[in-house]
C-alpha cells in the first residue's frame, strides 16, 4: 500500500515530526511504499540544515535525510510556507535577492501541488501536526 | 472513486488570525481546485469562526484573508458545510456568515449559496463518505 | 497588589480562560487578546462562566482583535471593557504583575 | 467502510478528543497518540467519555508514547488495545481512510 | 523585593513531550538558578505530568528530561508546588509523581522533599505572591 | 515604567509576535521604556533574515529590526532554542561547522540568562506565546 504522509509542525517544537518518522519507518518495514513527505505549516522547519541540536538529543533533519535516501523518498518543502518561514534553496535564495539558503540535503522546495497529487496518488494520506 | 477523481475534504477546526492554519488551508484549497477533484470544506468546532462577516484587521497589522472565501465559487469550490451545533454553541448563526455565493453550471448559472449548514450526525456522515481527508 | 491575567486562547477549544479564572483573585484583572476574545461575547456556551465572576474579577477585551475577528463591541458581555493596545499597556502597568496564560 | 481517527491532544487541555468521538461512527476506531495518550488512562476526569463509546468505537492508543509518559498499560481504561508503530501501520491500512484531529 | 532579590515563579501547564515547552522551561530553571533569586516552580493543570515517574522515551526517540528535575535541588531549586486538584482530575496521586529531594543547608543539610503537594486556592496565593512570572 | 517582553512563538504562524510588536509599539509611544525582547521557543525563528512573505502582507522580522534600531531595543535571540531550530550568527555558524547564517539586522544571539536578567532589571515581563 501507498502512504502519502503531511508533516505540518516544526522539528523540537512538536512531535508531529518525530511521530512521522517512526510511521514512515514502521511502514516501510512492513513492506509499504512511502514515496512522498510533504512538509507544510511550520513542518517546512524540519528541511533546514542550519539546526544543531544537544549531542544527547536527535537529529530530526538527519534522520529525514537518512530515510529519504535510503528509500527513496520525495521530500518536498511547500515553497508558500517555506518563503513566509525563511526556508530558501539556492534558487530561490537567488529569485529573492537573499545572500544565503538553508535547505537540507534530500529536500527539495516545490508548490502545494505536490500535496494534491501525493493525495490522488496514495492510498491514504496521513497528517502529523499540532 | 470513479473515473480517478477522489473526495478531498478539507476540515477546519481552528480559529482564524490566533494562527496560521486557516490562512494556510485556503491556500491548499486554492492550489487543490486546479485538481478537478470532488472537493468539499467542514467548518466545525472554532472553525465557524472563520465564515464570519466583518473581519477588520487593519489593527493588528495582519492580513485578511476572509474575503477569499467569497472567490471560491470562482474556483469551482463551491460545497462549504458548516455544523450547526458548533455555530450554536458559540452563538452565532447563518446571519453572521458571509454570503457566499457561486454560479451554478447546470442550472444555467443560476447564482447558489455555497454554504450549506448540516448537523452534526450530517457532518459524520460526509466525514465518512470521503477518500481524503486534510485537516487544519 | 493585584495581576493582570492574559488569555489568549478560545475558551471552546481549550481550558485557558477557566483554569485563569480558577486561579484570579478578587481584584485582578483578565484581558482577552488574540483568539481568546471569543470569550467575551454574549450568548455563547462559555459566556456564563466569564459572567459569574465579571465584578469580583474585572474582564477586559482587546478591540483590535476583536474587529479582526468580526465581533462588534455590542455584542460583548455585560461588564467586559474593550481596550486598545494602549489600553493594554496602561493594564500592564497598573497591575503589579502580569500572567500570560499560555 | 471505516475511518481510523487520531487524536494527539491532551482530553485534559483541548476538546479534540471530545469533537473526535462525537463525528466517529460505528465501527470506527479512534488511535491516541503524542498528547493524547493521556486520555486512554482509567481513573481520570475524561475516562468516562471514552468508556461510554468502547464497543462501539474501537479505542487504541500508541505504546511508545505511553512509555515516554510514564503511563504503565495495567492503567489502561477496559477496551483500550495499546500498539506500537508497526500497530498504528496496520489500523491505517486496514481501515479506508485516516482522520487527523489537530 | 528586598536586597534586590525577585520572586521568580515559573509556571508550567503542559504535559511533556507532546511539545518542547516542558523542556525548555526547566532549561531556563537551571541557568535562572546562577542569578540568586528567590525561585519557585508551579506545576498545574497539565503540567503535572511532567513530574511523573517510570518515562521512557525510547520507544519514540525523544530525550528523556525527567531524571533532571532531581538534579534542582543541587542547584538550590527546591520549591516545587504541585496543584492537588490537577492531579485528582488526571487520576494521579502524590505517589504517581517522582521523588525529588534536596539537603536543606539550614537544618544540617537534612533531606527534605522539594515537592509540595497544594489546593488550587494556595495555588492562587502562591501567584498572587510573585515579582515575576513566566509561563510555559 | 521599565517593560521586558518576551516572543515564544514563530512569525505568521502564530499571532504571538503581533501581538508582542503592536505591545511594544503602544509601551514606547505611552513614554515607557522597552530595553529588550527575548526570543525563546520558536519566537527565535522571528530573527531569520531569510523570510520572504508575501508582499500584500507584513513583514515581522523587518518591523522588529526597525523599531530596534529606532528606539535601541535589544533584540535576543535565546542560542539554545535558535541551535534546535537553526537560527545562526556568523560566529555560531563557524564555530558549528555550518556553511550559511541566517541572523537578521539588530537581533543578536545570547544566552538564557539575557532572560533572567531582563526579568531582575525590568518591572514588568510580558509574555506572548502559544
Amino acid at each position: 500500500m501507498k502512504f502519502g504522509v503531511v508533516v505540518s509542525e516544526g522539528p523540537y517544537t512538536h512531535e508531529a515530526s518525530d511521530t512521522a518518522y517512526n510511521f514512515v519507518k514502521a511502514a516501510i518495514e512492513a513492506g509499504h511504499e512511502v514515496p512522498r513527505v510533504f512538509f507544510y505549516h511550520d513542518g517546512v522547519n524540519v528541511g533546514t540544515r542550519l539546526t544543531v541540536p544537544p549531542q544527547d538529543d536527535r537529529n530530526i533533519q538527519e534522520n529525514w535525510s537518512a530515510i529519504a535516501k535510503e528509500h527513496g523518498i520525495d521530500l518536498v518543502v511547500c515553497i508558500a510556507a517555506a518563503q513566509r518561514r525563511g526556508i530558501l534553496d539556492e534558487n530561490e535564495a537567488k529569485r529573492q535577492g537573499k545572500d544565503a539558503d538553508n535547505i537540507a540535503e534530500g529536500f527539495r522546495i516545490s508548490g502545494l501541488g505536490q500535496l494534491i497529487e501525493m493525495g490522488i496518488q496514495t492510498d491514504r494520506l496521513m497528517m502529523f501536526g499540532d | 472513486m470513479e473515473d480517478g477523481i477522489k473526495k478531498f475534504l478539507y476540515v477546519n477546526r481552528k480559529a482564524p488570525y490566533g494562527t496560521i492554519y486557516a490562512l494556510e488551508a485556503l491556500e491548499v484549497v486554492l492550489i487543490g481546485a486546479a485538481f478537478d477533484q470532488d472537493v468539499s470544506l467542514a467548518f466545525l468546532d472554532d472553525g465557524v469562526f472563520q465564515l464570519t462577516k466583518g473581519q477588520n484587521t487593519d489593527g493588528i497589522g495582519v492580513k485578511n484573508f476572509s474575503p477569499t472565501f467569497r472567490a471560491l465559487g470562482d474556483y469551482d469550490v463551491n460545497k462549504l458545510y458548516v455544523e450547526r451545533e458548533s455555530l450554536e454553541e458559540r452563538g452565532l448563526t447563518e446571519d453572521d456568515l458571509q454570503e457566499i455565493m457561486y454560479e451554478d453550471e447546470d442550472d444555467d448559472w443560476a447564482e447558489k449559496p455555497s454554504i450549506r449548514i448540516i448537523s452534526r450526525a450530517e457532518m459524520a456522515d460526509l466525514m465518512h463518505d470521503q477518500d481524503v481527508i486534510l485537516s487544519f | 497588589m493585584s495581576t493582570l491575567h492574559t488569555v489568549n486562547k478560545s475558551p471552546f477549544s481549550t481550558q485557558s480562560l477557566l483554569s485563569c479564572i480558577n486561579h484570579a483573585k478578587d481584584g485582578d484583572a483578565i484581558l482577552m487578546i488574540e483568539d481568546g476574545v471569543y470569550g467575551a461575547a454574549a450568548g455563547t456556551g462559555v459566556a456564563s462562566v466569564v459572567a459569574e465572576k465579571a465584578g469580583a474579577i474585572k474582564f477586559y477585551v482587546l478591540a483590535p482583535d476583536l474587529a479582526a475577528r468580526g465581533i462588534d463591541t455590542s455584542r460583548l458581555l455585560d461588564g467586559v471593557e474593550a481596550v486598545d493596545y494602549a489600553g493594554f499597556v496602561a493594564l500592564a502597568a497598573e497591575h503589579d504583575r502580569a500572567q500570560a496564560w499560555l
